[in-house]
C-alpha cells in the first residue's frame, strides 16, 4: 500500500480529475445527471487518494518532499516529470481537494446560465488537475505547464458562464495573467541558464539557492517572477483584474478563484521565488511589504466604496492577500507559516463568502447591498452563516482568519535580520490598522444585508428560502474547518512549520 | 527530382571549402536583400493579391537559403508545400472573401507607429543578442558529416532515417493533426 | 488541587452549552434556557470549589514558607525570599514558562532532592518538576531579592499544552492552558456568580422574546469566552478571549437587530473596541519579542518585574495596551460605545457592560501588572498615564450621568466612572484596591442594572425614568430596597461594600495628610473625590425619579416575579457585605481580628517574582471620614433638592453647621437654590459642562468616529473612482496606448482588439528579453 | 559563411512578420504575416541543424506541415467570418470587447 502510494499516489491525485473530464467527453451532453455523477466521482476519487496521502504523510519529516515521483520528461532541456509534496504544499493541496468536490456538489442544482453542465463540470475538473499539479510540481517547466493549464478553464468559466460584463472581465483576466506568465517564464529560463546545473529541477535549484547568480541578476530575475506571481496574488497595483473577474464569474468560478487560484501566486513566492533567489528576495522584500500593506488599506477602502456584495468580497481578497504577502515579505518562519495559514484560511472563508453571495444572488437576483437587508428574517440560517463568515473574515480569534492575520502582523515586528526593522514595524502598525477597517466594511456589509427588515420588494418572495440541502452539504465541511482551524491552528502550523523554517533559512541566509 | 536540383546545390557543396565561400555569400546577400524587400512589401502593400505574390518571393528565398544550408529536401518541401499549396490557398481565400483585387486604402489599421516600434525593437534586441552570442562563428556542417557517414553519404537518406527512426511518433501525431485540421477546416467552412 | 488544575472544564462546559443550545435548544420545553442555566450553575459551583481549593493551597504555601501570612509589616526579609521563592513556581507545568523552566533546570543540576509539597495531591501534571533551592536564573534571583513584602508567595498553578509550533524547533512552542492564581480564581467566581444570576433573571425577563434561544446561546458563549480570557495562560490566549467576549457583546447589543439603532450600537461597540485592539495586538507583539519570543504571562511578568525588559520597551507596550484598556473598559475618549451598548437587553447590560466584560481591561492591566508598573514607573511617581486616564474618566463619566433621562444610561455613565476609579487605582499602584473595587462593583452594579430591568419590566419596557417612572417605591418594594442598598454601596456609604473598596482606592493615592501607597497622586485623588461626590448625587437623583413622586408612566406597574427579585436580593445582600472580605487591619483604635482583615489581599494578590512589589496603603481615618462626608453631601444636596424641594426651607439646620447653612441659604431662596443647583451646579454641569461634554461626546468623539467612518467611505469612494478606475487601470491601459494618437485611456483596453494585445505582448517580451540580454552580459 | 547571417535574416523576417500581425486589418494578410514568422523560425532551425544534427531539419518539416494545417484552418475561419459579417476586417471583430 505504501509503495503504491509512494509511486502512484501523487500521479493519481493529480490526474484523476483529468481522467474524469476525458470520460465526460465521451458521454453525450444530454445525460446531465451522469455528468454530475462522473464529475463528483472523479473529484471524489482524487479526494480519497488525497486523504490516503495525507494519512500516510510523515509529519515528523514535513520539511522534506514526500511521495516523490521522478520520471524523465524532456531530457533535451533537462526537465523532469517530478512531483512531490511537503509541509507547504500539503495544506494547499488538501484545500483544493476539498473545495472542488464541494463546488461540484453545489453545482448540482446551481448550474449557471447558459447551462451545459458537461462543459462546465469538465472545465472544473481540468482546473482541479491544473491546481493540484501546480502544488505538486517540483520542476519549473512542469510547474509552468500546470500553472497555465489553470488559466484556460477559468477564462472560459468567466467568459461563458459569467455575468453581463463577462467578456471584458474574462479578457482582462486572461491578458493580465498571461502577461505575468510571460515574464515569469523568462525568469524561469534565466534561472535555467544561470544555474550551475542547467536544470529545471526545483530541488536542485532550492539547494543551490541562487549560488553563482550575481545580486543584480537575482534582483532582475526575481522581478520577473514578482510580476508573474504578484499578478496572480494579486498584489496592489496589479489587482484590478480581480474585482472584475470575481464579480462576473459564476459562483463556482468565484469560489475556486478565491479559494485556490489566488494561492498559486503566493505559493509561487514561497516555493520558488524566495528559496531560489535569496538575495533578490531580500532586495524585493521591503517593496513587497510596502505594497502588501498598501493593498491591505487600499483593499479595505475599496470595500467601503462598494455597493455590490460580490464586488465587496472581491476587494476584501486584495486586503487579505495583503496580509499573506506581508507575512512572506518578512522572510521569517513566522511570516511564512502565517502566509500558508492565511492562504488556507482565506480560501475557506472567502470561498464561503462567495458561496453565500451566489446563493443570495440566486434568491434575490441582485447583490446590490442597498436593496438587500433582513436576511436574518428571510433566511435565518443563511444569515447566521454569513455572520460567522464575516466574523471569520475580519480576523476574529477563535476562527481561522485570525491565524493568517495575527502571526503576519507579529512577524512584521521582527523581520529577517537583513531587512529594515523600522520599516517593517511601521508596516505592522499600518497592517493592524487594516484590521479595524476590515471590521468596518465587513460588519457594515453584515448590518446592511442581514440586519433590519427585508425591503418590501422581497417580503414574502417565495424564492427566498433558507439554506438548501446541496448548500448544506457543500458548506458544512468548510464551516466546520473554519471553526476547527480557529481553535486548533496546530493542524496547519505543525505541518507547515518544518518546511517554512527551511525556506526562511534559505531566504534569510 | 532531387537529382535534378543537384546543380543548384553546388553553392552549398562548396560552402565546406573556403574557396566557394565568396560566391555563396554573394548569392546569400542578393537573396537576402530580395527577401527583406519582398517581406516588407508583403506587410505594406495595399493590394492584397500583390501581397500574396510578394510572399511567393519571400518563400522562394527561404527555399534558396535552405539550399545554401545543404538542406535540399527541406528546400524542396518548402517550395512544394508553400508555393504549391499554401500560396494557392491564400489566393483562394482572397477570392472567396471577395477581397478588392485592386488597391485598397484600408488594409492597415491605425497602429503603424506602434508596429514599427515593436518591430524595430524586436530586431534590435534579437540582433544584439545574436551578435553577442555567436559573433563570427562559421558554418562547419560538422553535424551533417556524422549522419551522412551512417547513411552512406546521402543526406536525404539520413533525414529519412531520422524521421522514421527517433521522430516516428511525432511524425504520426503530425499526420493526425493534419487530418484533424482538414476536418476542422471542412467543418468550419461548410455551409449549414 | 484537582480543581486548580482542571479549571479548563468551566469554559469548555460553557462552550458545549453554547453548541447544545444552538443545536437542540429550540426543541426543548424551555427553549434551551435550561441548558444554559444548568451549565452556568455547575460552573459556579466549580468556581466556588476552585476558590476553596485555592484558599487551601495558599494556606499550605504560607505554612511551608514558614511565614505567618498575617504579618504585613514592611520588613525586607531577604532570607525569607530565598527560602520560599524557588518553590513559588513548583506548580508551573514544564514548558509553560521558559524562565521558570530555566530556573528549574539550573536548580535541578545543583540540588536534585528538592522535594516539595505543592503537588502531593497526586494530580498527574503539575508534579515532577523538582525546583532547586537556588533557582539562580538571573532574572528570578533579581526579582526575589527585590521582593521585600512580608507574606508568603502564592503559587500560581499553571498547566498548558502546545497550541502550535512556529519557527525553529527549539524556541517556538506556543502554548495554551490555564494559569490559576488568586486573581483568576476570584474573577472566575465573579463571572460565575453574576452569569448565573443573570441567567436566572433572564428566564423571566426575556421570556417570550423572538430569539430567546439565541439569547441564551450567546450568554453561554460569552461566559465561556470570559472564563477563557480569565484563565488565560498566555497573552495570545488573552487576545482570543478578549475578542470573543467582544463578539458576544456585539451579538447581544444587537439582539434586536431589526431596529437600526440597535445594530448601529452593536457596530459602534465592536468598531470602537477594534480601534483599541490595534493597541492590544501591537502591545502583545512587543511583549512577545521582548520576553524572548514567549507569550507566557509568567515569562513576561517575571522578566518585566526583574528588569529583564528595557524600560523603553515596557513603556511603549504599556501605552499600546492602554489603548485596548481604554476601549474595552470604556475609559475616556474611547468610552462612547458603552452608553450606546445599553441598546441590548438589560440582563446583558448587567452581565457584560457592567460586571464582567468591561472589566476585562482592568483585568488585563492587573494580569500584566509588572509591565505597567515598570513601564509607567508607577512606584514613586506622582503622575502616569493610567492614573490620568482613570481619573479623568472617573470625573467626567460621573458628570455625564447627571444629564441622562434614561436610567440605564445613568448606570452606564456610572459604570464608566467606576471603571475610571479602578484604572486610577491600578495607575497609582493600588492593585489590590482595584481588584477589590472590581469585585464589589460587580455586585452592586449588576444589582442596579437588574433593578432597572425590573422597573422597566413593570413600566412597559421603558427606561425613561424622568417621564415614565415615579412612585415605584410602594409598588415594587423588593426592587426598591435592593436598589437602595446597591445605590448606597455605589455611593460609598458606610458600611456597605463600596465604602471599603472606594476608600482603599483613595488611600492608595496617598492622602493630603500623609503619604501612602506608591506615591503621592494628589491631583488624581482630588478628581476621584469629585467623582465620588457626583456618584452619590446622581444616584440620589435617580432614586428620586424612579421611586418617589407619582407614577408618570402608562398602565399599572407591578412587582416582578421571583426569578427577577431573587437575584436582586442576592446581589444586594452581597453588595452590602462583601466589603468585609477585605477589612483593613485596623480602623483607628479598633483592631480587627486576623481572620477578618486583608483576606482579599492575601488570597488574591500574587506575590512572587512575577509580580512587582507594591506597597499597601493603610486605612486612613481622616481620609475615610472626608470621603464619607463627600458622599454624604452628594446624597444630601439632591435629597434636599428633589425630596425636600417642594417643602418650606429648613431653618434649624443652618444653626448646626456651616455646610448646612450654606445648603440652607440655598433652600431659603428657591431661586437661589435653583440658581445654585440648576444654574451653578446642575446648570454648569448640565449646561456648559455637560453640554460641552455631551457635545464633545456627540460631536467631536462620535463625530470623529463617524467622520472616520464617513471619511473612509468617501476616501474609499474617491480612491476607487479616481485611482483604482483611472490610475491603476489607466496604467494598464496606457501600456497599450503609447502609440495611439487618440482614444480614451479606459476605452482602449476594453477594445478587445487582439492586435493590440499582440503588440503589447511582443513589446513586453522584447523589452524584457532586452533587459535580460543586457543584464546577463 | 557565418551562422549569424542566416540568423539575422531570420530575425528581420520575424520582426516584419510581427509588424504585419500588428498592423494588418485583413485576416488573410495577417495569416500571411504569420507565415513570415514561421519561415523565419524555419531558417533558424535549419541553420542550427548544421551544428546540432538533423533534428532541426525534421522540425522544419514539421513546421511546414503545421503551417499548412494552420493556413487551412485559418482561412476557413476567415471564410466563416466573412460569411457571417461580409467582411474580413479584424478591427470589426470586437466580439471580445467588454
Amino acid at each position: 500500500m505504501t509503495d503504491f502510494l509512494t509511486d502512484w499516489g501523487l500521479i493519481l491525485v493529480t490526474f484523476l480529475p483529468l481522467a474524469g473530464a476525458l470520460v465526460m467527453m465521451a458521454v453525450p451532453r444530454e445525460l446531465t445527471e451522469s455528468h454530475k455523477v462522473i464529475a463528483l466521482v472523479a473529484s471524489g476519487a482524487s479526494l480519497v487518494m488525497g486523504i490516503l496521502l495525507i494519512a500516510n504523510f510523515d509529519y515528523d519529516d514535513a520539511g522534506a518532499l514526500q511521495f516523490l515521483v521522478d520520471k524523465e520528461w524532456i531530457p533535451l532541456i533537462n526537465s523532469g516529470f517530478i512531483l512531490g509534496v511537503d509541509g507547504i504544499s500539503l495544506p494547499l493541496m488538501a484545500l483544493t481537494l476539498l473545495v472542488v468536490p464541494l463546488v461540484i456538489i453545489y453545482s448540482w442544482n446551481h448550474i449557471p446560465s447558459p447551462g451545459n453542465p458537461k462543459a462546465f463540470l469538465a472545465l472544473i475538473l481540468i482546473l482541479e488537475t491544473g491546481m493540484i499539479g501546480t502544488f505538486a510540481a517540483q520542476d519549473l517547466i512542469l510547474f509552468f505547464v500546470f500553472f497555465e493549464i489553470v488559466l484556460l478553464p477559468m477564462y472560459f468559466m468567466i467568459g461563458v458562464w459569467g455575468g453581463p460584463e463577462r467578456k471584458y472581465a474574462s479578457i482582462k483576466f486572461f491578458v493580465y495573467t498571461m502577461f505575468g506568465s510571460a515574464l515569469m517564464l523568462v525568469s524561469f529560463l534565466a534561472l535555467y541558464f544561470l544555474s550551475r546545473e542547467q536544470t529545471f529541477d526545483m530541488r536542485i535549484l532550492t539547494e543551490l539557492g541562487g549560488l553563482d547568480i550575481a545580486r543584480t541578476t537575482q534582483i532582475l530575475v526575481f522581478g520577473g517572477m514578482f510580476m508573474g506571481f504578484g499578478i496572480k496574488v494579486p498584489m496592489f497595483p496589479f489587482h484590478t483584474w480581480l474585482p472584475d473577474a470575481h464579480t462576473q464569474a459564476p459562483t463556482q468560478g468565484s469560489v475556486i478563484l478565491a479559494a485556490v487560484l489566488l494561492k498559486l501566486g503566493t505559493y509561487g513566492f514561497v516555493r520558488i521565488a524566495l528559496p531560489f533567489l535569496p538575495e533578490g528576495a531580500q532586495w524585493w522584500a521591503p517593496i513587497i511589504g510596502v505594497l502588501a500593506v498598501i493593498g491591505i488599506i487600499y483593499g479595505a477602502l475599496g470595500c467601503l466604496a462598494q455597493t455590490d456584495m460580490k464586488r465587496l468580497i472581491a476587494f476584501s481578497s486584495v486586503a487579505h492577500m495583503g496580509f499573506v504577502m506581508l507575512g512572506i515579505a518578512t522572510l521569517t518562519e513566522f511570516g511564512i507559516n502565517a502566509a500558508v495559514f492565511g492562504m488556507v484560511a482565506h480560501g475557506l472563508i472567502t470561498g464561503m463568502l462567495f458561496f453565500i453571495a451566489g446563493s443570495v444572488k440566486d434568491r434575490y437576483h441582485t447583490l446590490e447591498i442597498k436593496r438587500l437587508g433582513g436576511l436574518l428574517i428571510s433566511a435565518p440560517r443563511l444569515g447566521w452563516i454569513l455572520g460567522l463568515c464575516t466574523m471569520a473574515s475580519l480576523g476574529l480569534p477563535g476562527l481561522a482568519g485570525f491565524w493568517g492575520e495575527f502571526p503576519a502582523i507579529l512577524a512584521a515586528y521582527e523581520p529577517a535580520p537583513m531587512l529594515n526593522q523600522t520599516l517593517f514595524r511601521v508596516l505592522m502598525v499600518v497592517a493592524a490598522l487594516g484590521t479595524v477597517l476590515a471590521a468596518g466594511y465587513l460588519l457594515w456589509l453584515f448590518q446592511r444585508t442581514a440586519f433590519g427588515t427585508p425591503s418590501e420588494e422581497f417580503v414574502d418572495d417565495p424564492e427566498i428560502v433558507d439554506v438548501k440541502m446541496s448548500e448544506w452539504i457543500a458548506w458544512t465541511p468548510m464551516i466546520v474547518l473554519i471553526v476547527v482551524l480557529g481553535f486548533l491552528p496546530s493542524i496547519i502550523f505543525d505541518v507547515t512549520n518544518p518546511a517554512a523554517t527551511l525556506i526562511a533559512v534559505a531566504a534569510g541566509a | 527530382m532531387i537529382a535534378a536540383l543537384a546543380p543548384l546545390s553546388f553553392l552549398a557543396q562548396s560552402a565546406t571549402g573556403n574557396s566557394f565561400d565568396v560566391p555563396a555569400n554573394v548569392v546569400f546577400y542578393i537573396v537576402a536583400a530580395f527577401m527583406v524587400f519582398a517581406a516588407i512589401r508583403v506587410v505594406t502593400t495595399d493590394n492584397i493579391v500583390h501581397a500574396a505574390l510578394w510572399l511567393i518571393l519571400v518563400l522562394s528565398g527561404v527555399g534558396l537559403n535552405f539550399l545554401l544550408l545543404q538542406a535540399e529536401f527541406v528546400a524542396i518541401t518548402q517550395i512544394l508545400v508553400y508555393l504549391g499549396a499554401i500560396v494557392v490557398l491564400f489566393l483562394f481565400g482572397i477570392m472567396l472573401t471577395r477581397a478588392p483585387l485592386g488597391r485598397a486604402d484600408d488594409l492597415d489599421n491605425n497602429m503603424r507607429p506602434i508596429g514599427v516600434a515593436v518591430g524595430l525593437l524586436l530586431t534590435a534586441v534579437i540582433a544584439f543578442a545574436l551578435i553577442r552570442t555567436f559573433g563570427n562563428d562559421s558554418l562547419t556542417f560538422e553535424a551533417y558529416a556524422g549522419s551522412q557517414a551512417v547513411a552512406g553519404n546521402n543526406r536525404t537518406t539520413a533525414l529519412a532515417n531520422e524521421i522514421f527512426g527517433p521522430q516516428l511518433i511525432p511524425f504520426e501525431v503530425l499526420s493526425v493533426l493534419l487530418t484533424a485540421a482538414l476536418i476542422g477546416a471542412i467543418v468550419l467552412a461548410r455551409r449549414d | 488541587m484537582w480543581f486548580l488544575t482542571h479549571t479548563w472544564i468551566m469554559p469548555a462546559l460553557m462552550a458545549l452549552s453554547f453548541l447544545a443550545i444552538l443545536a437542540v435548544g429550540k426543541r426543548l420545553p424551555k427553549k434551551g434556557s435550561e441548558i444554559g442555566v444548568a451549565a452556568v450553575g455547575i460552573c459556579f459551583v466549580l468556581a466556588l470549589l476552585t476558590a476553596g481549593s485555592w484558599w487551601q493551597h495558599t494556606n499550605d504555601t504560607g505554612e511551608s514558607g514558614e511565614h505567618a501570612s498575617g504579618v504585613l509589616a514592611v520588613a525586607p526579609g531577604a532570607g525569607d525570599a530565598e527560602e520560599h521563592d524557588p518553590e513559588a513556581f513548583s506548580d508551573v507545568e514544564q514548558g509553560c514558562s521558559r524562565v521558570v523552566d530555566e530556573a528549574d533546570h539550573e536548580g535541578n543540576s545543583e540540588k536534585a532532592e528538592a522535594d516539595h509539597e505543592g503537588d502531593t495531591e497526586g494530580e498527574e501534571h503539575s508534579s515532577g518538576i523538582a525546583p532547586g533551592e537556588s533557582a539562580s536564573a538571573e532574572s528570578t534571583a533579581v526579582a526575589t531579592a527585590e521582593e521585600g513584602e512580608g507574606h508568603a508567595a502564592t503559587k500560581p498553578v499553571v498547566r498548558c499544552f502546545t497550541w502550535f509550533d512556529n519557527g525553529p524547533a527549539d524556541s517556538s512552542t506556543i502554548t495554551v492552558g490555564t494559569m490559576v492564581d488568586g486573581q483568576s480564581v476570584f474573577m472566575l467566581v465573579v463571572v460565575g456568580l453574576i452569569s448565573l444570576l443573570v441567567h436566572i433573571y433572564s428566564t423571566d425577563y426575556v421570556n417570550g422574546d423572538r430569539r430567546y434561544t439565541h439569547y441564551f446561546a450567546f450568554l453561554s458563549l460569552f461566559t465561556a469566552s470570559m472564563m477563557f480570557f480569565v484563565l488565560a495562560q498566555s497573552t495570545l490566549q488573552m487576545i482570543v478571549g478578549w475578542e470573543l467576549v467582544g463578539v458576544c457583546s456585539f451579538a447581544l447589543i444587537g439582539h434586536w437587530w431589526e431596529e437600526k439603532p440597535n445594530s448601529n450600537a452593536a457596530l459602534k461597540a465592536f468598531l470602537t473596541n477594534r480601534v483599541g485592539d490595534i493597541g492590544l495586538l501591537v502591545g502583545m507583539i512587543i511583549l512577545y519579542f521582548a520576553a524572548g519570543r514567549s507569550f507566557s504571562i509568567l515569562d513576561i511578568n517575571i522578566l518585566a518585574a526583574s528588569g529583564g525588559i528595557s524600560h523603553g520597551l515596557l513603556l511603549v507596550a504599556s501605552v499600546c495596551l492602554l489603548a485596548a484598556v481604554m476601549s474595552k473598559s470604556g475609559q475616556f475618549i474611547l468610552h462612547t460605545w458603552l452608553p450606546d451598548a445599553m441598546a441590548g437587553p438589560t440582563p446583558v447590560s448587567a452581565l457584560i457592560h457592567a460586571a464582567t466584560m468591561v472589566v476585562a481591561g482592568i483585568y488585563l492591566v492587573a494580569r500584566l501588572y509588572p509591565v505597567f508598573f515598570e513601564g509607567l514607573s508607577i512606584a514613586g511617581s506622582s503622575v502616569n498615564l493610567l492614573a490620568v486616564v482613570g481619573a479623568v474618566t472617573a470625573m467626567f463619566g460621573a458628570l455625564l450621568a447627571f444629564v441622562q433621562k434614561d436610567v440605564k444610561k445613568v448606570l452606564a455613565y456610572s459604570t464608566i466612572s467606576q471603571l475610571g476609579f479602578m484604572v486610577t487605582a491600578l495607575g497609582v499602584g493600588a492593585w489590590t484596591a482595584a481588584m477589590f473595587h472590581l469585585f464589589t462593583h460587580a455586585m452592586f452594579k449588576a444589582c442596579l442594572f437588574l433593578g432597572a430591568g425590573s422597573m422597566s419590566h413593570a413600566a412597559h419596557h421603558s427606561f425613561n425614568m424622568v417621564d415614565d417612572y415615579g412612585g415605584l417605591r410602594k409598588i415594587m418594594p423588593r426592587t426598591f430596597w435592593t436598589f437602595i442598598i446597591a445605590t448606597g454601596a455605589l455611593a460609598g456609604i458606610f458600611p456597605l461594600s463600596g465604602f471599603w473598596s472606594k476608600d482603599e482606592i483613595l488611600a492608595g493615592h496617598g492622602t493630603f495628610f500623609s503619604e501612602g501607597g506608591n506615591g503621592t497622586y494628589h491631583v488624581m485623588l482630588a478628581m476621584l473625590i469629585i467623582g465620588a461626590f457626583c456618584t452619590a448625587a446622581y444616584m440620589t437623583r435617580t432614586i428620586w425619579y424612579c421611586f418617589y413622586g407619582e407614577y408618570r408612566g402608562v398602565g399599572t406597574p407591578h412587582e416582578s416575579g421571583p426569578r427577577i427579585t431573587v437575584p436582586l436580593i442576592i446581589l444586594a445582600t452581597l453588595g452590602a457585605v462583601v466589603g468585609f472580605l477585605n477589612l483593613p487591619k485596623s480602623i483607628g483604635p479598633i483592631n480587627f481580628p486576623e481572620s477578618l482583615h486583608t483576606q482579599f489581599e492575601q488570597f488574591v494578590e500574587p506575590v512572587g517574582a512575577y509580580f512587582p512589589s507594591i506597597s499597601h496603603a493603610e486605612f486612613n481615618v481622616p481620609l475615610a471620614l472626608f470621603s464619607l462626608a463627600v458622599a454624604g453631601l452628594g446624597v444630601l444636596l439632591p435629597y434636599l433638592y428633589y425630596f425636600k424641594g417642594g417643602l418650606a426651607p429648613i431653618r434649624d439646620l443652618s444653626e448646626r453647621n456651616a455646610l448646612a447653612r450654606w445648603g440652607k441659604n440655598v433652600l431659603v431662596n428657591k431661586y437661589y437654590f435653583d440658581w445654585l443647583y440648576t444654574d451653578v451646579i446642575t446648570g454648569f454641569v448640565k449646561g456648559p459642562l455637560a453640554r460641552a461634554a455631551n457635545w464633545f461626546n456627540a460631536k467631536v468623539l462620535d463625530g470623529i468616529v463617524d467622520g472616520v467612518g464617513a471619511g473612509a467611505v468617501v476616501t474609499g469612494q474617491w480612491v476607487y473612482e479616481n485611482i483604482d478606475q483611472e490610475v491603476v487601470d489607466g496604467a494598464v491601459n496606457a501600456a497599450g496606448t503609447t502609440a495611439t494618437e487618440t482614444g480614451g485611456v479606459l476605452r482602449y483596453l476594453q477594445s478587445g482588439r487582439i492586435q493590440q494585445y499582440a503588440a503589447l505582448f511582443f513589446a513586453a517580451a522584447a523589452l524584457l528579453a532586452g533587459v535580460f540580454v543586457v543584464a546577463t552580459g | 559563411m557565418l551562422l549569424n547571417q542566416f540568423l539575422l535574416l531570420a530575425a528581420i523576417l520575424f520582426s516584419i512578420g510581427v509588424y504585419g500581425v500588428i498592423v494588418r486589418r485583413n485576416g488573410v494578410l495577417v495569416l500571411m504575416s504569420i507565415e513570415l514568422i514561421l519561415n523565419s523560425v524555419n531558417i533558424n532551425l535549419i541553420a542550427f541543424s548544421t551544428y546540432h544534427g538533423l533534428g532541426g531539419q525534421v522540425f522544419a518539416l514539421f513546421v511546414i506541415a503545421v503551417a499548412a494545417a494552420e493556413v487551412g484552418v485559418g482561412l476557413a475561419i476567415v471564410l466563416l467570418i466573412y460569411r457571417n459579417r461580409r467582411s474580413v476586417d479584424i478591427d470589426a471583430l470586437d466580439e471580445l470587447k467588454g
